[in-house]
């Protein structure tokens, strides 16, 4: 059933649509709001692999030089989008899910901004066509900054706004690069970018075609949060509530991915672009863990950490090699899990403690062992502890660089996991184990029900993605042999 | 008459390169975000002087017209289409940030970029 | 010759623009700007375009600033 | 010695770094973790120079190593230089956008 395909997009949209219209009828909206985030993870489930083309325009061929064109926006949909989508349906039903349950009154454009935003990645993920792309990263923009503006922490609508000039120094160079990529090719759908790159029309070594990659590579350094955007990126998620920002860094890793895959099927005929994306990886690695070693606000080190943890996808994608883009796609699986994990683990400690300096808390273990426990396992799952997930991928990484000749991003690799376990004990220890603050006081003692919830249901994806790899690897492997051929 | 194409792509970086200085160098907040849409600006030219075709015609196809004159003739309409959905997007972000320079500026009482969009990550009190 | 001149509009008017120490006038400048784009679109035979850009760059968005402006300070400092 | 002091100053920096609010063992080990972990992995890093040429690689290795551990304090300064400051995150944005415009544009081909 391909008309489901456009479904994932629509149903989100006119969810988020219907509920800021109607935010007055509160008990309905709140109905509404949990049924169609049930939704969310099982339309991608149900629907078959395929395309879809907007419109119904199907490929045009020309019947003298017997050239394919796409005339409609199309979506393609495939086992790595079905997991993709799935897994952040499962998250935004757990987010909203949260949501509704912490507050007795909702904001209707809040729901709106979450739902927004799920509807913007999907297509991001789906699309084939590059200026559909460049709309739905603006929509996820203003989404993101709207889910930061709403939260109440302080300082967050001065990060929204940091983050909202940027994205507009970082878009309009992306639309750019998209006008030179047009210009050269006349067509926006990759697909037919790809074919006319194949046949040798256009020539890869004009200096053209190496702008329109900087130009677009920089637009997606804003998107994933590679450096320069580290900091603005660690600090969104950690102005954002501990849900929301749990929702945002899926939709980073998900927009970082699915721009890198477009970038690496136009351009990876350029042996220059996996140099790039390697050397930025690196890069991001290196700060993101050395800035989270010094944080004393818990939520910014683990924006830092998750920074840091977008270097791995990075460096699978610019192997280049069909193991290690496997291998990038599960860690940016398994960072999306586990990721989403710690921020609500921690946002269920600032829900009890009002305190979110790592200098002022101690002792937690006695009051919060259930979300201590989760806390810790999922911790030793981005460290990449066996048989966590983290571990499958990170291992999968390091065999894959040390396969293509490059030792020394292997060891970079395991010293960064080295040091993302030692911020993540030094963390714990202050937090959970450490004798307790006689000035600390704990405001109020449980944690909410849908937290414990969300944190046991992203715990068993973590451990089954752990002990059983190869349900999501074989899919993944036998998506990207096809990118690659 | 390729001319005014390349002065249209020399107008276009120039505003870009303008509206980069004015987001280093320019401390008002209003007049960086002013810097800003220039380089939205100077995008949207662009991609227009992609698909333009000097001496060209209008891509709208006339009943009676003869469509083979018209399509050696007609300029690119797909960059055209492209460029309303920008002028839009553009215009919104425009509107969204100016919406958060009036909120922090009851805050902080000033537009100044390094007072109101300083480091925050040291400061312990939050005053109202 | 008439897009030489508003090549040169645009540019000009958006240097000074930057450098007004009054802010409705940067406003108003930002405004001329975007209308010269408008005429130039046309120009570039993309009449749509330069429409939907005289209504957005040549009207809305000085308003929307000029409203900014109002709301919090008219001098640059 | 006068490395030892070195290193011993770092401590006191990391005091500076952390001021408002209690200085902590874990804190200042992780700083000094952090310092240890910035200059072996970026000396690790420049060793995938080895792949353009071999003396480059040795050369941009040990002058690395050495403008890194003369400079002993790194971290405070990297803090400073990433802070949430508007002002220098839009710097370095702009500054690596023109590093890799140039870059790609005269030197893309060559890679």
């Amino acid at each position: 059933m391909n008309e489901l395909i456009p479904l994932m997009v629509i149903v989100p949209m006119m969810a988020a649509l219907l509920i800021s219209a109607f935010s007055k009828f509160d008990k309905v909206i709140k109905v509404f709001a949990f049924v169609v985030a049930l939704c969310l993870p099982i339309i991608p489930l149900l629907s078959n692999y395929g395309v879809h083309y907007f419109g119904g325009y199907a490929p045009i061929v020309d019947n003298i030089t017997n050239i394919l064109y796409h005339p409609a926006i199309t979506y393609s949909f495939n086992f790595p989008q079905q997991i993709f989508i799935g897994m952040v349906g499962i998250l935004t039903f757990l987010v909203v899910f949260i949501y509704l349950t912490k507050y007795t009154k909702v904001s209707g454009p809040y729901l709106f901004l979450l739902f927004m935003g799920t509807a913007a990645v999907t297509a991001l993920i789906l699309t084939d066509d590059i200026f559909h792309m460049f709309v739905f990263f603006e929509i996820l923009a203003l989404a993101q900054v709207g889910i930061v503006a709403a939260s109440s922490i302080d300082y967050s609508y001065e990060m929204a706004l940091k983050y909202m000039i940027l994205g507009s120094i970082g878009s309009p160079i992306m639309l750019l690069g998209i006008g030179f990529l047009l210009a050269m090719t006349g067509t926006v759908n990759i697909t037919d970018i790809v074919a006319i790159i194949r046949d040798g029309i256009i020539s890869t070594s004009s200096p053209m075609f190496f702008l329109s990659l900087a130009l677009i590579f920089f637009g997606w350094l804003y998107a994933s949060g590679l450096p320069p955007f580290h900091t603005i990126k660690s600090g969104i998620y950690s102005k954002a509530e501990p849900h929301g920002a749990a929702l945002l860094q899926s939709f980073t890793v998900i927009s970082m991915i699915s721009i890198v895959i477009i970038m690496f099927r136009i351009y990876s005929v350029l042996p220059i672009f996996e140099v790039l994306i390697v050397l930025f990886s690196v890069l991001a690695m290196i700060l993101g863990v050395s800035l989270a070693l010094t944080q004393t606000d818990f939520r910014r080190m683990i924006g830092f950490l998750a920074v840091g943890e977008l270097g791995f996808i990075g460096l699978g994608i610019g192997l280049g090699t069909q193991y290690a883009i496997t291998a990038g796609l599960f860690q940016a699986l398994n960072e999306i899990v586990i990721t989403a994990l710690l921020f609500i683990g921690f946002g269920a400690i600032v829900n009890a403690t009002n305190e979110v300096d790592t200098r002022k808390l101690g002792g937690l273990l006695a009051s919060h062992p259930k979300v201590g426990i989760m806390l810790l396992i999922g911790g030793l799952a981005m460290a990449g502890v066996p048989p966590l997930s983290g571990f499958q991928s990170k291992l999968m990484l390091v065999q894959a660089s040390l396969s293509c000749g490059y030792p020394e991003l292997s060891i970079l690799t395991i010293m960064v996991s080295i040091a993302t376990f030692v911020v993540f004990v030094k963390t714990f220890y202050s937090m959970f184990l450490r004798p307790k603050p006689h000035d600390l006081e704990v405001v109020d003692k449980d944690v909410p029900r849908a937290m414990i919830f969300a944190m046991v249901v992203l715990l068993i994806i973590i451990v089954a993605l752990g002990i059983f790899p190869d349900v999501v690897t074989n899919g993944i492997s036998n998506f990207v042999g096809g990118m690659l051929h | 008459m390729a001319h005014t194409q390349l002065a249209v792509l020399f107008t276009s970086v120039a505003l870009i390169v303008i509206g980069l200085y004015a987001a280093i160098f320019v401390d008002n907040i209003i007049k960086k975000i002013i810097g800003i849409s220039f380089i939205e600006e100077g995008a949207n030219l662009f991609i227009v002087g992609i698909g333009y075709k000097p001496g060209g015609i209008v891509p709208i196809l006339m009943p009676g017209m003869n469509s083979t004159w018209f399509a050696s003739n007609a300029s690119y309409p797909l960059p055209y289409g492209l460029v309303l959905t920008s002028i839009v997007i553009g215009a919104s972000t425009l509107a969204v940030m100016l919406a958060l320079v009036m909120v922090l500026y009851r805050r902080y009482g000033t537009l100044s970029t390094s007072v109101m969009l300083a480091d925050t990550s040291h400061q312990e009190e939050y005053d109202e | 010759m008439l897009d030489y001149i508003l090549m040169i509009i645009i540019v000009v008017s958006a240097i000074l623009a930057l450098i007004q120490k009054d802010l409705l006038k940067a406003a108003i400048l930002t405004g001329f700007s975007g209308g010269a784009l408008a005429v130039l679109f046309q120009i570039m035979l993309a009449p749509d375009v330069a429409l939907t850009q005289a209504i957005v760059g040549a009207a809305i968005v000085p308003v929307f600033i000029a409203l900014a402006v109002k709301k919090t300070q008219r001098g640059d400092a | 010695m006068r490395l030892y002091d070195q290193i011993f100053d770092v401590v006191k920096k990391f005091k500076e770094l952390f001021s408002p609010g209690p200085v902590t063992n874990a804190d200042v080990s992780g700083s000094l973790t952090a310092e240890i972990f910035l200059i072996v992995s970026l000396v690790i890093a420049s060793l995938l120079l080895r792949h353009v040429s071999v003396l480059l690689a040795g050369l941009v290795t040990l002058i690395l190593a050495i403008v890194l551990i003369s400079n002993i304090p790194l971290i405070p300064k990297f803090k400073i230089e990433q802070d949430d400051s508007l002002n220098k995150m839009l710097f370095y944005a702009i500054m690596v956008l023109g590093l890799i415009v140039i870059f790609m544009y005269w030197g893309g081909r060559f890679v």
